[in-house]
């Protein structure tokens, strides 16, 4: 009975996070669409449902029923497990993101690291998109995004090192904790260089606007996807909307103070301290999906030197150089 | 618990699989590949035994030869595109201007 | 490169700016018209689809066939036969006008004397056969029934079916006022 | 019994994946169940109390070595080496010499026996962490074989670089 038991939780944690995060994926795309929107002028969808708020489902159940077109020359195996390698890591990285003070699945001692190897394998499947539709647009998207993944990567990666070191911990719980003791109960300040080359990368990393080259429509047509269709397009589009949760998650979680909130607002307003983590770090995150938008909507895309020019001359030696100042600091200011 | 002689076997018989694709295929990525079968069995070995024997020392090696064989690669993957630029083809065979064409 | 190149670099002064101008974008109000539930007012002068003229009394078409609207047409989209020898009345058998060719540049309804082909304010002829936008004579007069059918008073006025700028004097009389009766069967 | 069906299936997967690997024609599929002979010898580092090294395998091997393989094969046209055959001529005798090694090392590593025993009990990684532990190893013990893998890591990096730039005037 016990064993079920143990083994009952997991699988209600997995199911409850599953559920939420393809809810959250259907109305960040309404989201996205309204917020845009705005900014240009226009209003977005309105036609389906009140406010088109069931906008999302139509477009869910039109690309589930249209035809899955397959190119003659494609490599066929390699087309279908494509999309699926891209959104299997994308989605198993969601298990160790701790929502709220101990609700993650899967409590592991290296969950910060283990989100950056799933990061590493999902360009994979955008490889692979690329190579196995055999088109030109959709090889040089695959190639441009794999070029750009992994460059943005080492940025990011030193700069989550900073913050590994400030909290000696990749735990991603024990990040939150270490941040709740310094002044505003969150990295952001102290790590300013490695928030924004984090927030940087983290563009990169999602293929989002100014960096979204991969699928340039302007050039590459749609770049990987130009040859994906109906249910395997919608898997793409499913794992860059998650991608883009859990980079927002990552940033909430190792910059921003995760579920907590900061001790000087809580000192000012007690009472804030009644409301669940959960709200507070959904907040945060969507935040920055806000933020994501909000850039697509003001900032024209970088051209591929450019690109390649602010990860590594500009982004990788801040971050090193952030590196070297929070060791420093570290070592002789806060020990 | 599984005994550390399985693990040793495993690493073994990795490590022999990787050599014998080193040894028999004739396209030089694919013997790459190979190489990086042998590391990882190494690997496998050291990890092994560092774990049995309760020391750290073998991870440190491991982690020694996980980085020397991502220089090695690096630098073995661009020489294969240098040589690809005089002469377009992979196969090793191929590349026999040194070759004594008498034996 | 000066001092304040170089803060408006660090800083990232420019991608503030266009984030602050998009925000203050975000809560204007939209300008967007949603199209089917509402339309936008059609300006005066515009021109839209073709339509002939019925005329309430005998209840036909105005039209004369003098031809001088398959003349002017530059692209030549109006294709008239007519009978009757020379010097007597003639009548007209075929009136087409295809659309697709057509321009909208309105010389025929300017040229025309008797102020028989107009173009009419309807712009949403989008249609799933070719044919619907091919009109004959009967497809004319229909279009100019329903261009008649919203509209309350007993007369209609254009003043952009006839030639601009000229003195209205020299008009032939059909043409002087461009005003169309509308007396149609629905006060019978 | 569990651990060992768990292993059983880890080793069958890994070698039979590298089998795989090794008598594909098409280099990219190739490089696919690489990467899942990858995870899965993460999947056996777990087993061994490494979780460090499970992810550095995925980031490093997976991430970045095989990535670079891809791009290499997708850097090169490589379609005119589809219709050719795969192994050397000869290739029975280096696999006979291959199963005879492998007949030799393997009742070698069945005869092993592990040693004495240290101070990094399972207790005690578990406890501190395994970063930890072979952080403090890497940076207190072995510092400067440390400091020596970096530059040898530098050394390559140059090297590409020299290796790859095209030289604008010059030759080609």
């Amino acid at each position: 009975m016990e064993f079920l038991y143990n083994l009952m939780i997991p699988i209600i944690k997995v199911a409850v996070v599953f559920a939420v995060t393809l809810l959250h994926v259907a109305y960040a795309t309404y989201f996205e669409r309204k917020v845009i929107g705005r900014m240009q002028c226009r209003i977005g969808p309105t036609e389906v449902g009140p406010y088109g708020l069931l906008q999302p489902f139509a477009d869910m159940f039109k690309s589930l029923f249209k035809e899955d077109i397959i190119p003659a020359k494609a490599d066929k195996a390699v087309f279908f497990i494509a999309p699926v390698i891209v959104l299997a890591p994308t989605m198993s990285s969601l298990s160790v993101i701790p929502f709220a003070e101990g609700f993650m699945i899967a409590d592991v001692n290296v969950g910060m690291l283990f989100i950056l190897a799933c990061a590493s394998l999902s360009v994979y499947g955008i490889i692979l998109a690329g190579w196995s539709s055999n088109s030109k647009y959709a090889f040089f998207g695959g190639m441009r995004s794999a070029a750009q993944v992994i460059s943005y990567e080492i940025a990011m990666g030193i700069s989550l090192a900073s913050v590994f070191l400030m909290a000696g911990s990749v735990r991603l719980d024990e990040i939150v904790k270490a941040q709740y003791e310094y002044t505003f109960s969150m990295y952001a300040p102290h790590l300013l260089i490695g928030f924004v080359v984090f927030l940087i990368a983290a563009f990169a990393e999602t293929n989002r606007t100014p960096f979204d080259l991969p699928e340039a429509e302007t050039e590459l047509v749609a770049g990987y996807l130009t040859e994906y269709s109906g249910f395997r397009y919608a898997l793409f589009f499913l794992s860059e909307y998650v991608a883009m949760f859990i980079m927002s998650s990552i940033i909430t979680l190792c910059f921003l103070g995760g579920w907590t909130i900061p001790r000087f607002i809580t000192d000012i307003l007690p009472f804030l301290s009644y409301v669940p983590g959960i709200l507070w770090f959904l907040s945060k995150v969507y935040f920055f999906m806000f933020f994501y938008y909000w850039i697509r909507a003001t900032i024209p895309r970088y051209r591929f030197d450019q690109l390649m020019a602010i990860g590594w001359k500009i982004l990788i030696p801040l971050s090193l150089l952030n590196l070297l100042i929070v060791a420093f600091v570290k070592r002789f200011v806060i020990d | 618990m599984v005994p550390l002689n399985w693990y040793l076997m495993l690493s073994v018989s990795l490590f022999i699989v990787g050599l014998i694709g080193f040894l028999t295929r004739r396209s030089i990525i694919m013997m790459f590949l190979s190489v990086e079968i042998m590391l990882n069995a190494i690997n496998i070995s050291l990890i092994a035994m560092s774990h049995y024997m309760q020391d750290m020392r073998g991870q440190v090696l491991a982690f020694f030869v996980i980085a020397c064989a991502a220089a090695g690669m690096a630098v073995g993957l661009v020489l294969l595109i240098s040589a690809y630029r005089n002469k377009p083809t992979v196969r090793l065979e191929d590349f026999d201007l040194l070759k004594d064409r008498a034996f | 490169m000066t001092f304040r190149d170089i803060a408006y670099k660090v800083f990232f002064i420019e991608i503030l700016k266009g984030l602050a101008l998009t925000l203050k974008v975000f809560f204007t109000k939209p300008v967007t018209i949603k199209y089917p539930h509402e339309r936008r007012p059609v300006s005066p002068g515009f021109r839209g689809r073709h339509a002939m003229v019925r005329d309430p009394k005998t209840g036909k078409e105005r039209c004369v066939a003098c031809m001088k609207c398959a003349m002017v047409c530059p692209s030549q989209c109006i294709y008239i036969k007519y009978t009757g020898q020379e010097g007597e009345s003639r009548h007209l058998v075929k009136y087409e006008i295809e659309a697709y060719r057509c321009i909208y540049c309105g010389y025929c309804v300017e040229v025309c004397p008797m102020n028989a082909i107009v173009l009419t304010e309807h712009y949403e002829y989008a249609s799933y056969k070719r044919e619907d936008n091919y009109f004959d004579k009967d497809r004319l007069l229909q279009n100019w029934d329903e261009h008649v059918r919203n509209i309350k008073a007993d007369k209609y006025f254009n003043k952009f079916w006839r030639p601009l700028g000229i003195d209205i004097g020299r008009l032939p009389a059909n043409k002087r006022d461009a005003v169309v009766e509308i007396n149609d069967k629905r006060s019978d | 019994m569990l651990p060992q069906l768990f292993f059983a299936y880890f080793a069958v997967m890994i070698l039979g994946l590298a089998l795989v690997v090794i008598t594909r024609r098409n280099m990219v599929h190739a490089v696919v169940w690489m990467l899942l002979m990858f995870v899965h010898i993460g999947g056996l580092y777990l087993f061994l109390n490494a979780e460090f090294f499970a992810v550095i395998q995925v980031i490093v091997y997976a991430g970045a070595v095989l990535v670079m393989f891809l791009f290499v094969v997708l850097l090169l046209n490589l379609r005119e080496e589809q219709g050719l055959p795969i192994f050397i001529r000869g290739v029975q005798g280096r696999v006979i010499i291959g199963l005879i090694l492998l007949l030799t090392l393997v009742s070698a590593a069945g005869q092993a026996s592990k040693g004495q025993g240290g101070r990094f009990s399972i207790d005690y990684i578990q406890r501190q962490t395994h970063i930890k532990v072979l952080g403090s190893v890497l940076f207190n013990d072995y510092v400067y074989p440390f400091l020596i893998m970096g530059f040898i890591l530098f050394v390559p990096m140059v090297a590409v670089v020299v290796l790859a730039i095209r030289r604008s005037n010059g030759s080609s």
